[in-house]
């Protein structure tokens, strides 16, 4: 087993040796102390468990717990999902360099995670991501154009939650994890046996609505799956300022399961988030997933990872890339050939086509949308201030007509 | 069954036979907040609903605001009506990230493709001599934000109708319930047609000062009309009933007939309705008012403790004084 | 040991009944599958361990971690605190229904959590209360006739936080334990030792805010002892509905220690607290404890709950009434005498007369302290309004010296 | 050290360098927030003081907002005077409770016996072509509140000065810092005796019409006026700098003078803070005012997509658009 492998971190990050120094010398000051063997009592095992069936070298291996047994065109398909994800996330980086995009939040190094929860999702599932889940809105068959209109400014979420099951992007994090368990509630009141995923980061676990979410979904045995991608940051800081213990432990004090799966292992989260749905589904209630993975770019375009975190960390995790692992044992065991790989590049490219041309063609939203949808059933303000704002605008008309000059600019 | 009730009815119980018609009507709608099962609510507004309709219906949640709207936005999303009580207006704040961020906005982010048909149920308000957080008035706190709709009903045929109208709404409704007006009674009739929610109502008809008012202070401008009546003073007193929108129609007709207003309300002045209302009608009725728009209410200080509150909510003498001093101009 | 005595509850109560029946068929519905193995894992105990000195019937026990050895002057002292708590509390319940307070908050029951915990404090220990605390107060000594001014309606916390390192009550609930959590990182910030007692209830346990402060405990390894007093409900919510595990395990989910403790033992409760204070002192961060206790009357008085809860399970837990164990037990191992007893009984009276004394004349506010303490460095508009108002109050002043009428009640 | 900096300085540069100064000031002051740290905040505000002062006293907190505040709370509690950053206008909901019923009503609870000196920075505003939630101006939901109060700077001076007295303030004090003028510069006189933090200021002096305005429609206002006196209009232009309290005094003095106010800013109009300037002044200027007064604002709508902010913002030709109307009375 190479668990740790991927578990341990690359390189020793200075904070993080710094607390572990410094749990040591609290330890040492009170060795012999009750309490501190209390404190043992609530505390995690210093090595979390992590479920893996595929190392980062590509070898296959088994878990106790998790089986899976995938077909050939399965695993083809995970690998085909992955590279299609990656190559419109890269798209998207590009088009935000060029300007089409005010701003882009990739998913890079995160694709395993969220190929291999994305499928294990039946249609009837319903998925609440964050602003980073394009891998799972692929798999849920949203248009990967219409995840770029609110990063190009045209609109606030640029798609239909209910045609997909996939909610919109909620930027306010932790949120969602509260409008899923709800959802899930009504799940329950239906008689269906579909189930929800929650997705969030290792920076909104310290966020009261994520615990509020446990607290309701574990009082109503609600068929919620919470699934933390924890990449390790929150912008800038490191898991460490948001919990001192591995964040799938959250959940048994809460009274329900939480693991922690190698989150670029995408046959590892993929069996992993089966059982958790079918945990929920069967009326077991709601069950926390972390994938411990990597966010291998910055935050979002506008973000300098630079400036707080040393490169080596990131050359490790290249190391354990969720993609090339797969890659190597679609290989390695003649599972895919060269006409498959070359036939996914093509695609590839025409998918990286054809998410340009969409952009470069989405027209600005029209002036006067800004008024529009703000209430289903109408408010007498919005009328009067539709009204006025189209006078006003009209009277521009007006003088370009007759003096022909452009307005000053609103 | 009581759906067809008509008689005198507290306030209070007018809204539990409104929530009750709800939920006979529409098995989408779901009751939901702290100690609103068994206990029936900490005003019984809830009595004997989860025993009609089930736990299933009729939730406790646990005690976590921000988790009741929450998750009450995902049974909307769900296709559910949840009617959710925060138990006093004080503690409405937890959740208010909810509200703000999402209910109020969920509807324009997804371009109209859901509905938010939500109720959040405050009482609110103080003249109950209770302890701290249980007498505020934030009203103004929830109208500023685009994508809510507010109201207060002033007496209990207001409440049973916009009840009902505020469910059957597609907005989320922010449901300012006047918590010291519980206990007064009047008419309820389940089977006339309502006004339209948004509307004001011309409580009072006068024809020297208006009165604009909602919720619990539409009560002591009838009083105060009546007192000013003995003087020989005619004052109009309109029922606003809704804060978001709000429908400066009826007050822009009162004022031009009347030409001098006061606004009254609880809630601290500073950034307060009355301060709209001021702004917007001077607009509308620059060349008819007489005098500057007054305003009565509380004052820039948190609610004070209960020793303290007759002197500080705006009552008859000072309602009177605000119309003395429009007057004088 | 009859630990089990006061752990399992008296009377099965109906919704928690049907609860365990329903987790029942849920795990009968899917025995072999691999979830439900895993469920078990992330759940509690049947029969948590809770922590116990003295039983229901006055005799004392040992816990293999938590030993107390206490002289007889201190079981004496802690009796009579513990008479003179319900003492006073019963007296302002009596006031309440006088009409002399607004409202109460009784303690009634809970009376070994708050004084075992509150004698755990050394003087420079900060205690953040909810609005319940009263034993604790008077551990702190803060006059209790001061407690009563907010529940009078005369002020909305009526001593100097900082006078005996009690802060003013907290009606929000959940709010103070971030409080008492910022204040333990001023503590390490000022190289100090003290701890920090955050007190909240079962309910609270819902809140954000206590899940926020746990967080911000465990990454700032901040001293504060989070003290939960379950006592069962919260309000006419049974625990139930908060929480589908014991809620001392909370704890182990966000890195530090939880114990459950018999909080209706005065012993335990001191030994732990004294444990938790110690662990937090020496530098090892925060800890949760978990009174299990019973709310004997109503939520306050304004609370009826004959409407939510069956008169057997309070009669039930009559029986472990924390006062009447350590009289068994101070009797019986003849530590204390009739003329202590007697003693007692006259400063109880003492105690409740001068507490009618001064509530009958604590005085109204000012009119005018409204606009006081709305800032330190005043407002501009506080001075407008105050001045209009004084000027509004003057006129009927005047009115009255020409008229001689009344104003018309403002 | 970077005290004696005097010289042109960006508003963002500006705030930083006041920080520093505090920090050096008194050891009491703490910096705290989301990635104020090593990365300085996502505007680089905080840039290089955790480095110089050392993780003990400028804090990267866990990402929970209510967490942050509420841990503020409490080292004020302690003696410490924490400097809040939210990172987002549209993030400081999640600690609306505590900022509203803790944070605002301690000194008061505590009648007078704890200080509650906690400054909480807010970037705040649209124009820089940012996603939901990234533009807003939440002001009023603030400014309502007693016991808090409310600044907002607009140019690079003002900024350092009144970020140095927000902290020597006793008061919680909720600092709007205007993000789209971040990179403005202006000369900073860090010798210069300031103005009271809650001083409105005559940015520019006319006669015929008031625009008062407060952090980034300041900028926008001058350059109306400028435009303005090309058609041969002379505009006044009031800093009013301070949301809470508002100084009343100076822009009426204006106002006895011109005879017509417009009230400029980015909140929504609806319940802003425009109709509490134009409710008072109208009341202290009944008499002089030839115009109602007028507000420009955001309509009462959600923050739209980025692009469409420029036609949703208050820009040159709107504000020239009311001044137009309002001479037109
Ligand atoms: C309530 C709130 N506070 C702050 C932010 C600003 N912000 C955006 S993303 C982010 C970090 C999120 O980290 P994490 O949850 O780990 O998700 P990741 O970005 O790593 O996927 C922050 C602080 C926000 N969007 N919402
Ligand atoms: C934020 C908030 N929501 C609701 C309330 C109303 N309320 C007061 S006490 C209470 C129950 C508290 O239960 P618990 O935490 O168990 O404490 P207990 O009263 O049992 O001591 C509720 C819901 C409140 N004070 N604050
Ligand atoms: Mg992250
Ligand atoms: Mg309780």
């Amino acid at each position: 087993m190479t668990v740790e492998s991927t578990a341990a971190r690359g390189t020793s990050r200075s904070s993080s040796g710094k607390r572990t120094a410094a749990a040591k010398t609290a330890a040492k000051k009170a060795p012999a102390k009750k309490s501190a063997s209390r404190a043992k009592r609530g505390s995690a095992p210093a090595q979390p468990e992590l479920v893996q069936l595929l190392t980062p070298e590509g070898e296959r291996v088994e878990h106790p717990d998790y089986a899976i047994d995938l077909k050939p065109e399965e695993l083809r398909g995970l690998y085909r999902d992955m590279v299609l994800t990656r190559r419109f996330d890269s798209e998207a980086t590009s088009l935000q360099r060029q300007g089409e995009l005010g701003l882009w939040a990739s998913l890079l190094g995160q694709e395993a995670a969220q190929i291999g929860s994305g499928r294990a999702l039946r249609d009837d599932d319903y998925v609440f991501p964050t602003y980073r889940e394009h891998g799972v809105a692929w798999c849920k068959g949203v248009d990967p154009a219409n995840l770029l209109g609110m990063f190009r400014g045209v609109n606030n979420g640029g798609w239909d939650p209910n045609s997909n099951n996939f909610h919109l992007y909620t930027i306010v994090i932790g949120s969602q994890a509260l409008h899923a368990t709800g959802y899930a509630m009504g799940v329950t009141k239906d008689g269906a046996d579909s189930a929800v995923v929650a997705y969030f980061g290792d920076g909104a676990s310290s966020q009261g609505d994520v615990a509020e979410a446990f607290t309701f979904a574990a009082v109503y045995n609600a068929p919620v799956v919470f699934f933390c991608q924890n990449n390790q940051w929150a912008i800038s800081e490191p898991t460490e300022k948001q919990s001192r213990v591995p964040i799938y432990q959250r959940a048994a004090g809460f009274g329900f399961p939480g693991v922690r799966v190698d989150g670029n292992d995408v046959l590892a989260v993929l069996a992993v988030t089966r059982a958790a749905l079918e945990h929920a589904r069967s009326g077991q209630g709601p069950m926390l997933v972390e994938a411990f993975t990597y966010r291998m770019g910055a935050h979002t375009t506008s973000d300098d990872p630079t400036r707080y975190r040393a490169d080596d960390e990131r050359v490790a995790w290249e190391a354990k890339d969720p993609i090339l692992r797969l890659r190597t044992y679609l290989e390695n065991e003649g599972l895919a050939d060269e006409a498959f790989f070359a036939g996914l590049e093509k695609e590839s490219e025409e998918l990286g086509v054809s998410v340009r041309e969409k952009i470069r063609t989405m027209p600005d939203p029209d002036t006067m949308a800004i008024f529009e949808n703000v209430y289903a059933d109408g408010h007498a303000l919005i009328d009067e201030e539709r009204a006025q704002f189209a006078e006003y605008l009209a009277s521009f008309a007006d003088a370009d007509e007759t003096a022909g000059t452009a307005g000053r600019g609103h | 069954m009581a759906a067809k009730s008509s008689g005198q009815l507290p306030v209070a119980k007018a809204i539990n036979e409104s929530l009750r018609a709800s939920l006979e009507a529409d098995p989408k709608v779901l009751v939901m907040g702290e100690d609103v099962g068994k206990l029936g609510g900490v005003f019984r507004v809830t009595d004997g609903l989860q025993k009609d309709f089930g736990e299933d219906r009729v939730i406790d949640t646990p005690l976590a605001e921000s988790g009741i709207v929450g998750t009450a936005i995902g049974l909307a999303l769900r296709g559910y009506r949840p009617v959710v009580e925060i138990q006093f207006d004080g503690f409405v704040f937890p959740a208010y990230d909810q509200i703000v961020t999402q209910l109020a906005k969920m509807h324009a982010r997804a371009l109209g493709k859901v509905k938010m048909p939500v109720v959040i149920r405050i009482p609110y308000g103080g003249g109950i001599g209770a302890v701290e957080h249980h007498s505020e008035s934030p009203e103004a706190l929830f109208a500023h934000v685009a994508g809510l709709k507010c109201v207060s009903p002033s007496n209990a045929n207001d409440a049973y109708w916009m009840m009902r109208q505020a469910i059957e709404s597609d907005d989320p409704v922010i449901f300012f319930e006047p918590k010291r007006r519980y206990w007064d009674k009047g008419v309820v009739d389940t089977s006339a047609i309502p006004a339209p929610l948004h509307e004001a109502h011309v409580a009072r008809p006068g024809t020297d000062l208006t009165l604009a008012a909602y919720g619990p202070m539409v009560k002591t401008c009838l009083e105060a009309a009546a007192a000013a009546e003995e003087e020989g003073r005619s004052l109009e007193v309109v029922d606003l009933r809704s804060m978001s929108p709000i429908d400066f129609d009826t007050v822009q007709r009162s004022v031009e007939k009347t030409g001098r207003l006061v606004v009254v309300h609880e809630a601290p002045v500073f950034y307060g309705s009355g301060a709209e209302i001021a702004a917007r009608i001077t607009e509308r009725c620059f060349y008819h008012l007489e005098s500057p728009v007054l305003r009565v209410g509380g004052f820039h200080a948190p609610y004070p403790p209960a020793r303290l509150e007759e002197e500080y909510l705006p009552g008859l003498d000072r309602v009177l004084d605000a119309v003395d001093r429009s007057l004088a101009y």
